[in-house]
């Protein structure tokens, strides 16, 4: 493992009185396959929320990739490499597939701008596309309005448009939520299939694939991170029974 | 649609020239007025002053067979009223105009009625310098800002009302009038104590009145175009108790225009306003008019200035066609033989200016009360032959 | 009141969708009173449109539903309702401009769940008692919607997938929940579940769905034993 | 999910047929356009009518690209119509006659308000975003109303004067000129705005419409888009205002009303938004029955245009053209799979 | 001093004007999220339901008001039932499409059976004419109406807003599916609504129309003002509407009074800025 890629410092968060982080540290290193689990309402997805800027914290840092990006925008963040997708499907309904996915290729090549020629001329992006959807087995549904996708199909381009930006951290809110044990299995092994340099952040209600997928586990619980650690030791850890697990 | 449309259009046409043919020239008149929107009422009374007049006076004047088109110019609104007129002239291929109505539309309209030189009557615009000067075929019926707005100085402070505020609706015609009053009311000797103006769209009066009264003036002259701010400004003073501490309201004819007065309500009472008719105007043709107009339009629908303009309209065509009896229709000739002519109107006596067709008529001072119940506007001074200057 | 022997609940050839388009094809099948019954199956083989159906939320294109001996096809939600059909929707349908309480209180009717023992089932709710159902967590309103269908005080309990996005533990407390309600109130469930390992071991008995018609029907030991025939039915090995 | 067929070698230039398809001329298009020519050799044709119904589906079409391509509703539209409106009018009173290079300016003056508006109403969305509009509508109407010295206030502008096109075609009272010069620069205006809605930005703005937070996830400037746009929209409403101005050399404020925002709304939803077409569309049906109705029932023709709206919102809920489309691509549909 | 007072008053007068204008519609749209421009329509027939009843058949002002409610509450969910009730789940500006269509038929239909004309009121005299309260001279029927307002807002307030029913209501915008499942009878509260919603229309109407002057154009010219209030209040709030009502009103009135040149800018500068500030209203819910 080469270095953190993300990281945040002292991390503080309140929704009016309601206090969510006390103050979170927080390292994500290049390539690693990291996952977050932790009870509802522990605060998992606003911490996906702060770090890619849709929130702002209320004290403390964010680093990404040795930078301060605690001040930028969404947008300079997805510029500089942190991409998520969402726990609930979040697509563009009216569009098919292979326009979403061009839609995040020509902004990740600055080309959504081009007013004064047709979208059929950015072959090389065109191509991209198509490539990336027959990869995830997308190729067949490439010209169905996405709205009529099966649940499923959904699931998968969410993650599609996510990595077609070519992130170097990819942040994945329960990519596995709605989908079969099957089906969410073989998410993960495409995810598995990433160059090794993308780090994942995940989080994940299902512990067979937290345990079989990730090398690192935090557990958030009331506002802090309770343990960071293997799974294997997380899996051991009477704290993490007794707040996430169970019996 | 379209297709459909012009198609039936053409037929329409079609059935409607061939029956006109059959029988001696016909002259089509286009009726440009507002019949619906917030000013419809100027378009209504226009429509019964004609179904009246044709009634009365037979709908072959100098032989020639008559055919309104009409059309809704929806109020002040240039852009369509020139395209209506020009739809009207090039298509339906009017000889003669009553409308259209507001100054606007009369501008914009006049290039066209110029260059196709159809005569028209100016029956709802009373801007200064927008008949004769922008078009040489057309007429006013109507009357001129400063002949309203104009005599009231005089009047007032000769009733030792010397202090005036001067409230006016916030648009072209309403600066227009407030410069004619308040050149008038320096030329009198009266003092200006302070001057207003509202915006259009205005239901709310109070602030505008705590500065009346702040003003201390013996009387307050009012210009508000017809309809809801006309009607608002006077029951506004009136509930303020303003009027009851002894303010007078002076203004323009509009605000106790017999067609809005029952609106306005006790408040009317003892307002004085300039006018150029009124329904208790002392002559035979008048209560002739008043009515015959009656008996068409019914009680509730009373008689306000665009039926008697419209009323004269007809009467000036009718005395022009008479006289091209047994000829072609001319426009040039038309037009050029109400130059100068002068009729009996029920308002009084009215003249068509020779050199521009503007027109010369009498203005009364009105004092609005009650008549068996009815609020009336009750004629107390006569200025003669007052000019459109 | 129950004429046909303990059914609370019978369906007869069923066939039901939205509009045109037909999702279920003859679905017959009876639950008995304090019964659990689940319904499994793949994405998309209208297993939510089954419990849409006997809410009346779809369009029913034939066949026939008896709900504790009275025919009920013909009558609106809200009636059903009434009748003691209780529904916990998927998605967490809850009503997010309104308070937690709020959301319990407008369809509370009393009976055996007045709102103490609601909150006692779910200590969480108590918590968020005066928060906006739209700032709960997925978990939370997982809950609430489970709640609000239990505050109409149902006989019949239509559970659409209770433990999907939930944690671990919360899953337990959830199915402790669910049991207790069984035991305690002899509640009829009828629970559609993904989760088949958690359905069947809770349950007494199992209908499986493909297509919109039943292909299976067993004891939930009975199927959950038969690793092949689980196979061969949603495909569990990967 | 898993069963997918492995993709075969033609998909990825299906890709590129896919979008050229999009973007290529249906027969049908042509056919509108020659059908709008023809109008002009049908004898009784009131051309003043019909090239005010092509500015009005311009001005339409321009709201398009703002509501049916970016997702953004405007009560106020009428603000950089008549800008554009009044800036041909100045033009032409202060002898600047020339009417295609006055257009030009008058798209720029609309196109630069328009920007400010986008950066203003940049961040506010819904209901905000309708009455900001609708506010600034009101400002500026009241503004030039008032304004009698500048504007000429409620008579309009007096004075306009505007030079034969190319100094060749004088504007005459039976609009020849005027029919053909409003056609001709509408066409350009839409084959210009044809190309953006085809293009990249043309698709990032349909993104922004179906998922603003998404794109922006997707590193896409969509505050920026939306000035972007509303500059857009705004040149081409000018330039609809213009073309008023010039083919009627008469300007008054009623080009600025919120009336004229509300009718501009109405016309594009009756049309359908978001097909470039609705606008033109909406326009023919509208202001040809107003027009139509309005001289057969002076008095009473709002009762026939309101219920043209309630029947077409009861019939074609989502504007006659798609409401059209829809109907016809069952009707093709049916053929092919009558079997099954 | 007595005049700064009094100009106040008129403001709050004119605010509550306003209100009771525009609280039908906060209902409709707010609560039910229908965007009912036809409310203008409603306000204009309580208008001239209160004209007939008073003019012609002589009853008395206070005896008018709730029959005034009661008929255009009636009307309200007869077209609702008809017509409204199959665009709950239209957009917007389907909605907008729709009423405004119903609008333009109602002003026709007003001037076919009214006529084109203002119509005259005959207020009863205890209701005309200025009173005298700590030393100012305020108007009568502003002092009414303040009173009215004011009762008619704390009735609205805690009466449907913060009630069950009010819950309810906002359940069944919510979702309306959901809300038949958990056993609310969804169109019964919809029509109850929309009901109260349509009879506070009329009421405002025959409030406002003695003041403003009825015809048939009202609901267009007071169409904007509504807007205004409803959106700078917020949607789904009564509260809310009445702070931007008297917001709204005083600031109107104090503006004409001590900066009259503005005129009408101060209305419209105080929505924009409002609206960018917050664009979902003064009390509203975020999105």
């Amino acid at each position: 493992m080469s270095g953190i890629i993300l990281e945040t410092r002292h991390m503080r968060m309140a929704f009016g009185g309601l206090v969510i982080f006390e103050g979170i540290d927080f390292a994500l290193r290049r390539g690693e396959r990291h996952a977050i689990i932790g009870p509802n309402g522990a605060g998992k997805t606003t911490f996906v929320n702060l770090v890619t800027g849709l929130l702002k914290p209320i004290s403390g840092t964010i680093w990404l990739d040795g930078q301060d990006v605690t001040r930028q925008s969404p947008q300079q963040r997805v510029k500089s490499g942190l991409v998520r997708t969402f726990q609930i499907n979040s697509l563009f309904k009216a569009l098919n597939p292979l326009e979403s996915v061009l839609l995040a290729l020509l902004e990740r090549d600055g080309r959504g701008r081009i007013a004064w020629q047709k979208v059929a001329a950015e072959k090389q992006q065109i191509d991209e596309a198509m490539a990336l959807l027959a990869r995830f087995g997308l190729a067949g549904d490439a010209y169905t309005l996405t709205d009529s996708l099966a649940y499923g199909k959904q699931r998968l381009l969410e993650i599609v448009l996510a990595l077609a930006l070519k992130p170097k951290v990819l942040l994945l809110d329960e990519p596995a939520a709605g989908l079969s044990t099957q089906q969410g299995h073989e998410v993960f092994s495409q995810l598995a299939n990433l160059p090794g340099d993308t780090a994942i952040l995940f989080i994940e209600h299902d512990m067979n694939l937290v345990f079989q997928y990730a090398d690192i586990v935090s557990v958030f619980a009331a506002g802090s991170m309770v343990l960071q650690d293997s799974p294997e030791n997380v899996r051991k850890s009477p704290r993490v029974r007794e707040v996430y697990l169970g019996a | 649609m379209k297709t459909a449309l012009s198609i039936l259009t053409a037929a329409t046409l079609a059935t409607v020239s061939a029956q006109g043919a059959l029988a001696q020239e016909t002259v089509k008149i286009g009726v440009l007025q507002s019949y619906s929107g917030m000013t419809s009422l100027g378009g209504q009374q226009t429509d019964f002053a004609i179904k009246t007049f044709m009634q009365k006076y037979g709908e072959t004047p100098g032989g020639f067979k008559l055919q309104l088109i009409r059309r809704d110019t929806t109020g002040p609104n240039p852009e369509v009223a020139k395209r209506l007129v020009g739809e009207v002239v090039t298509r339906e291929k009017v000889q003669l105009l009553i409308g259209p109505d507001f100054t606007p539309n009369t501008l914009a309209a006049a290039p066209i009625l110029t260059e196709a030189k159809v005569p028209s009557f100016v029956t709802g615009a009373a801007t200064t310098g927008i008949v004769g000067e922008k078009s040489p075929y057309s007429t006013r019926t109507f009357f001129a800002t400063p002949q309203l707005c104009k005599p009231l100085a005089p009047y007032a402070v000769k009733q030792g009302w010397t202090k005036i505020f001067v409230v006016v609706a916030d648009f072209a015609p309403g600066h227009e009038c407030e410069k004619f009053f308040v050149e008038a009311l320096k030329e009198a000797n009266g003092t200006l104590v302070g001057n207003l103006r509202t915006p259009l769209s205005n239901p709310e009066y109070s602030g505008y009145i705590q500065r009346i009264r702040d003003a201390k003036p013996d009387g307050v002259f009012i210009f508000m175009p017809l309809g809801e701010l006309s009607i608002g400004i006077v029951r506004a003073i009136n509930d303020s108790g303003l009027k009851a501490s002894g303010l007078k309201i002076m203004g323009t004819g509009d605000i106790t225009d017999e067609g809005y007065i029952d609106a306005v309500g006790e408040a009317a009472v003892g307002v004085i306003t300039s006018g150029i008719y009124s329904t208790q105007h002392d002559s035979a043709l008048n209560k002739e008019f008043v009515k015959s107009y009656t008996a068409v339009a019914g009680e509730k629908n009373r008689i306000g200035w665009s039926a008697v303009s419209a009323w004269d309209a007809m009467r000036l065509t009718y005395d022009a066609l008479d006289a091209q009896k047994g000829q072609k229709f001319d426009g040039e000739k038309f037009a050029a033989f109400l130059r100068g002519h002068k009729i009996e109107s029920p308002r009084g006596p009215i003249t068509i200016d020779k050199s521009n067709g503007d027109i010369i008529q009498n203005v009364y001072i009105r004092r609005a009360e009650r008549v068996n119940g009815v609020l009336q506007n009750i004629e107390i001074e006569t200025f003669k032959d007052v000019s459109f200057k | 009141m129950a004429h046909e022997g303990t059914n609370v609940l019978s369906a007869h050839n069923l066939s039901a969708g939205y509009g045109a388009a037909q999702v279920l094809h003859g679905i017959d099948f009876n639950v008995s009173r304090g019964e659990m019954l689940v319904v499994i199956g793949r994405n998309g083989v209208g297993k939510t449109t089954l419990l849409e159906t006997i809410c009346g939320l779809t369009t029913l294109q034939g066949g026939e539903i008896k709900f504790n001996g009275v025919n009920i096809e013909k009558l609106p939600p809200y009636k059903r309702n009434r009748l003691g059909i209780g529904w916990a929707p998927q998605e967490r349908e809850v009503f997010p401009s309104l308070t937690v309480e709020e959301n319990l209180a407008i369809v509370h009717r009393g009976g055996k769940w007045p709102l103490e023992k609601l909150y006692e089932l779910f200590p969480r709710l108590k918590a968020r008692r005066t928060n906006y159902a739209r700032q709960l967590s997925g978990g939370e309103q997982q809950m609430l919607a489970i709640a609000r269908a239990l505050a109409s005080d149902p006989a019949l309990l239509l559970l659409d997938e209770p433990v999907e996005g939930l944690a671990p533990l919360v899953v337990q407390e959830m199915v402790a929940a669910i049991n207790l309600m069984r035991t305690e109130s002899q509640m009829t469930i009828i629970m559609v579940e993904q989760k088949h390992e958690i359905a069947l071991a809770h349950s007494d008995r199992c209908i499986v769905l493909d297509h919109g018609a039943i292909v299976h029907a067993s004891k939930s030991s009975t199927l959950l034993a038969d690793h092949e025939l689980l196979d061969k039915l949603i495909g569990v090995a990967a | 999910m898993s069963v997918m067929e492995p993709a075969p070698a033609a998909v990825s230039q299906s890709g590129h047929d896919y979008f050229a398809t999009l973007a290529r001329w249906k027969i049908w298009e042509i056919l509108f356009w020659a059908a709008l020519a023809g109008c002009y050799f049908v004898p009784e044709m009131d051309r003043m009518l019909m090239s005010r119904v092509i500015i009005w589906g311009l001005f339409a079409m321009s709201l398009d690209i703002l509501l049916g391509y970016r997702g953004i509703p405007s009560l106020g539209h009428a603000v950089f119509f008549g800008t554009g409106a009044y800036v041909a009018g100045f033009c032409g009173k202060y002898g600047w006659s020339e009417p295609i290079s006055a257009l030009f300016f008058a798209m720029a003056v609309a196109a630069a308000l328009g920007w400010l508006t986008g950066k203003l109403v940049q961040r506010v969305a819904g209901v905000g975003l309708l009455m900001v509009t609708l506010g600034l509508n009101l400002i500026l109407f009241d503004f030039v109303l008032r304004s009698t010295d500048l504007t000429g206030g409620d008579d309009g502008l007096q004075g306009i004067v505007i030079a034969p096109v190319l100094n060749m075609f004088r504007f005459d009272i039976y609009g020849r000129t005027a029919f053909w010069y409003a056609l001709v620069v509408s066409f350009i205006l839409f084959i210009a705005t044809r190309i953006l809605v085809n293009s990249p930005f043309g698709l990032a703005l349909i993104g922004a419409r179906e998922n603003p937070r998404r794109m922006i996830t997707l590193g896409a400037p969509v505050e920026g888009d939306v000035s972007r746009a509303f500059m857009i929209a705004a040149a081409i409403a000018g330039a609809a205002g213009a073309l008023l101005t010039q083919t009627t050399q008469t300007v008054a404020p009623p080009t600025l009303s919120f009336q004229r925002s509300a009718d501009v709304l109405v016309i594009l939803i009756i049309g359908g938004a978001g097909r470039l077409y609705g606008g033109f569309i909406g326009a023919i049906v509208f202001i040809l029955l107003q027009d139509y109705l309005s001289s057969i029932s002076p008095v009473y023709w709002y009762f026939w245009i309101g219920l043209l709206l309630v029947v077409i919102v009861s019939f074609f809920r989502k504007g006659l053209l798609p409401s059209l489309d829809a109907l016809l691509q069952r009707f093709i549909k049916r053929k092919p799979d009558a079997p099954s | 001093m007595a005049s700064i007072l009094t100009v106040l008053f008129n403001g709050v007068a004119y605010g509550f004007l306003l209100f009771v204008m525009s609280v039908g519609l906060s209902v409709t749209l707010g609560m039910m999220n229908f965007v009912n421009l036809a409310q203008a329509s409603f306000s204009m027939l309580g208008g001239y339901i209160l004209v007939t009843a008073m003019q012609s058949h002589g009853l008395p002002f206070l005896v008018c008001l709730p029959i005034v409610f009661v008929l255009v509450g009636a009307v309200s969910v007869i077209v609702e039932r008809l017509i409204f009730r199959h665009f709950y789940k239209t957009d917007d500006l389907t909605q907008v499409l729709l009423t405004i269509g119903l609008v333009f038929m109602s002003i026709a239909m007003a001037t076919y059976f009214w006529g084109g004309s203002y119509q005259r009121f005959d207020m009863p005299s205890w209701i005309i004419g200025q009173k005298e309260i700590f030393g100012l001279t305020l108007e009568t029927y502003r002092i009414f109406l303040v009173g009215f307002g004011a009762v008619m807002a704390v009735a609205l307030i805690f009466g449907l807003e913060r009630t069950q029913l009010g819950a309810m209501v906002r359940a069944c915008v919510d979702n309306r599916r959901v809300a038949g499942a958990c056993g609310l009878n969804t169109e019964l509260i919809f029509a109850f609504t929309f009901a109260i919603g349509g009879g506070l229309a009329g009421l405002g109407g025959a409030l406002s129309a003695n003041l403003l002057g009825l015809d048939p154009n009202f609901p267009l010219r007071y169409l904007v003002y509504i807007l205004i209030v409803v959106s700078v209040g917020g949607m789904g709030t009564i509260t809310g509407t009445l702070i931007a009502a008297l917001t709204l009103g005083i600031a109107d009135v104090l503006g004409k009074y001590y900066f009259p040149q503005f005129g009408s800018f101060i209305i419209y500068l105080l929505t924009v800025a409002f609206m960018l500030w917050r664009p979902h209203g003064l009390l509203g819910r975020g999105a």
